[in-house]
């Protein structure tokens, strides 16, 4: 792997990721307990799809095949997508869509805070650009978390079987492959090691404040997603987000 | 008529805006109450048949524009509740008569989104006539709800824009699969969106006090013409038709004729009987009953959190 | 019309509602009650899509325009398709799927006995054939009703409600649109005030031992999938049944 | 010994079945009921990653070939737990079990199927090594299990081939693409079908007694080597590679060399980390417990009628 196959995947990777937890996001539009949340959801799906974009046009930029933001987006087949698996799960009930949402944000926050420092002016900017975004979608998830967790037995409850089921997926983002190896040393990629530690701080300060249980440290771990594996659910998601364009070949709209 | 109630007048035929604050009559109140939460719910309701192509937009720029529209409308509910609550009603209490049926959102959102050109045909027509009216009502004569209105046509408008440029593009760039699929979609929404103006004024037994109140300033008939002939050239400049045989200019009035509105599919979708009636509301209903939990729990917490601040 | 796009668009209505339908019910499988559930669901949807198969092929030859029952399924539109409303509703609780599936079998059976003398000897034959299966389905969805019905008050709860939702898309399947009166005018198709009548009668019988109650008579009926105007639901539906022969177009699978 | 034992091991050892009413030790009993409760489970559960694609299948003969191969699997299912009652299990106990995790299905199930071309590999690979195994049971000393089994067999081999042909068509007739999707799906079904076979017959205890009641008929190793003598040509007849480098034809074993298998993997799986195995179990958990109330509709409803009827 060479270093601009090393950027096309992990540009790939961080859209897809962006993309598709978007996309999980607008299936709940309408559907949100209470009027602000329903803002507040839009607002972050909105903030992930316009990262997306940004990414995915430099991917294709980088790729130099004439792909551009939507040609990736709309027409690769699953096993080309690069998203973490955790973006993919389904929404489930509120408890589950916020702590997906919750695990994933502390990460995204310390990656593109990493990444606004990146040798790559493009990603840098990028990922400066998005930062201020994701701060606030941590402030929300991470105050919902403790919310739940620390409101009624119900949501209690609720909030502790999220955090269990999801946890899973959470390991894969925090572990570096080739890629993210070989871009790190470029001075380009994030420094895994370093976020992982910021991640493991903020998640066990927000568990405990919330007064959740943490999964065990050696939980087994899914992975996959970044070399593009996915869980059963990825195809149904991309069969109805890509319908138009693969039904209409060719068509502009 | 008391002093009150003459003095009021007098501000309202003077054209100064009442106030949450000023005296009011107990109808007024009742009036643009009603007015306003169907307005309201109307936004929120109104995001259901977008939603239901949001996650099948066919490329990023489609996708921003319709999930930042979805949003507006959501906001749009949002000031449209508060702007009422100015007026002491609850929008808990409000919401809850719109999910018993009490209350109604206007009946456009009873008609299903059934394909990508209805993102544009709603933009355009249902988001157009919406602006004919609320144009028009950014004079209503009281403040809050005038100056929700102000803010709320200027979004409206780019929307509309929007929309309609989803067409056009549609129209000039797109395959004769899509172009097909733009006159379809434009024959499904004519009749409903002129319907949106309400029942022919003969019909419509409260306006007149409306007209008097200036909560209401045209008449539905003269605002469904008004839309009739701002529509019709952008109709013609997008090289489609409208599924209406007598619609024509007639140069002795001034304005388009056209053909009679299906009263009766009207009265029925009003009734309950549209294609989506049941799955809007129970949509909704589902929405506010399944996040009970969530909003229990944000309550507890903040009890819980303002209790260990305070100690 | 004529008399060939009649028997078209006829012919289309047959295939598509089985499919759906089918469609529909293979969404169930591995969801089912009991194992002995699962085995009928998949029987039923095995028979539905061998005749959704026969109607098609022979649309496609009607037509002449070189498409096969394939083409036919896999590569039309949602506007284009002409199955009843009632098929494409969501499966919902069990009671709900039964509901669905009940008042489709009664229809569907006194329909293909009625095409079993059809002048048209393909359609005799199709239906002869299909006649034979869907004895079979009635028999069973009309025992569940009554079994649901007169069951637990739980199940009686649910199955009334299943009947009171699904009510509204019972209608159009029992009025004749011009396409079905040409062809009952040449022998071919069904009459379907008769059918009707047979309809209204069996489905009272099964309420009235189901002790659930029938919804008032002058019901508001939702009608359009005929001619090709359908309910949300059946886009989703096909961008998941039609996602392989979209996305990789002219293969061969 | 005792002269039952004795009389028991001298039927078995003469290749006379064993039948639901003759004695037999409590723990050929046993392990008998888990052999094939475990068997049972993994035709229920097998049928999960094929539904994956059942909604998905690009046409109508492969959608009903699917449609088919799943439901002759939940036959399967029936037959074998029927075998399993006969001696004294009940269904629903041992499915209680499946459900608490206290018994496995084949560790396969829990890996997903991500393209359609797993639908043949799962055909071809997995039933082929469900075959290689079920081929030996007919000769199992239990005889309704045997019996099952030859009835089984029958129907997974026509299963295999049309799993075959999927693979076998795409290669052939198929686009890059298609060529590509079966490569990359062999890849990762390769392994895991080898790991049916389960651990090398060193690491499999309780093997020998299986062996000496003829519970169990060859060893895991040996019928892992048969598995691949067999299916490497058929392989090649596919024009496709397994993702095994040390894979080659020994002359002087008269056999295929293959690498070593992953254990880790193969013993992290049958924890219960495979990537599937909540999924699957959470699966047949909510359709039996969601279908709690239509199995009691269907008691309460029998045990009203048989009354009436008796009345």
């Amino acid at each position: 792997m060479n270093q601009q196959q090393a950027l096309f995947e992990y540009l790939l990777r961080l859209g897809d990721s962006d993309l598709i937890l978007a996309q999980r996001l607008c299936e709940l539009v309408g559907h949100a307990p209470a009027l602000e949340e329903e803002m507040a959801i839009g607002n972050v799906a909105l903030d992930l799809l316009g990262q997306a974009r940004s990414w995915l046009k430099y991917a294709g930029e980088v790729e130099g095949a004439g792909r551009d933001a939507d040609a990736l987006a709309f027409l690769r087949n699953e096993r080309e997508y690069r998203n973490l698996l955790i973006v993919e799960q389904s929404n489930g009930n509120f408890a589950d869509t916020l702590a997906r949402q919750y695990l994933f944000d502390a990460w995204h926050y310390y990656l593109l805070q990493a990444l606004s420092a990146s040798a790559d002016e493009r990603i840098a900017a990028i990922a400066a650009k998005g930062l201020k975004e994701v701060t606030y979608h941590l402030r929300r998830s991470s105050a919902w978390v403790r919310r739940l967790g620390d409101g009624t037995d119900e949501s209690h409850a609720k909030m502790q079987v999220a955090i269990d089921e999801i946890w899973t997926y959470s390991g894969e983002m925090l572990v570096a492959d080739e890629a993210d190896k070989l871009l790190q040393a470029a001075g380009i990629g994030a420094d895994l090691e370093q976020v992982k530690q910021q991640w493991q701080a903020h998640v066990a300060a927000t568990l405990a404040e919330a007064t959740l249980e943490q999964p065990a440290e050696d939980s087994y771990m899914q992975t996959g997603g970044k070399q593009g594996y996915h869980t059963e659910q990825l195809g149904f998601l991309l069969a109805e987000m890509q319908y138009l364009p693969r039904a209409y070949p060719g068509a502009s709209w | 008529m008391s002093p009150e109630e003459r003095a009021f007048q007098e501000k309202i035929d003077a054209d100064i805006k009442i106030e949450p604050k000023n005296w009011m009559p107990d109808a007024y109140r009742r009036t643009l109450i009603r007015q306003m939460s169907q307005h309201a719910h109307s936004e929120i309701v109104g995001m259901l048949p977008e939603k239901n192509w949001l996650t099948r937009a066919p490329n990023f720029k489609r996708k921003l524009q319709l999930l930042a529209k979805i949003q507006d409308e959501a906001g749009h509910g949002l000031y449209l509740y508060s702007a009422m609550e100015t007026l002491g009603a609850d929008r808990d209490e409000e919401v809850a008569k719109l999910h018993s049926g009490e209350v109604k959102y206007s009946s456009i959102f009873n008609y299903p989104t059934l394909s990508w050109a209805d993102m544009g045909t709603v933009g355009w027509l249902v988001d157009g006539a919406a602006i004919v009216n609320q144009v028009v009502l950014q004079r209503t004569s009281y403040g809050p709800y005038s100056r929700a209105m102000i803010r709320i046509c200027k979004e409206e408008s780019f929307h509309q824009r929007q929309g309609y440029q989803i067409l056009l593009h549609m129209m000039r760039e797109g395959t004769e699969e899509q172009k097909a699929m733009v006159q379809e979609s434009i024959n499904r929404f004519w009749w409903p969106s002129l319907m949106m103006f309400g029942p022919h004024d003969g019909d419509s037994p409260n306006s007149a006090q409306s007209m008097q109140w200036k909560i209401k300033r045209m008449s539905n008939d003269d605002l469904r013409q008004r839309f009739i002939d701002q529509t019709v050239p952008q109709l013609e400049l997008l090289g489609c038709t409208a599924p209406d045989p007598d619609l024509k200019w007639n140069p002795e009035r001034g304005h388009y004729d056209f053909g009679e509105i299906d009263w009766s599919e009207f009265y029925a979708v009003l009734k309950g009987n549209g294609p989506c009636n049941r799955d809007r509301l129970r949509t909704r209903r589902n929405a506010i009953e399944n996040g009970a939990w969530v909003r229990e729990a944000a309550r507890k917490h903040a009890e819980k959190h303002n209790k260990a601040d305070a100690a």
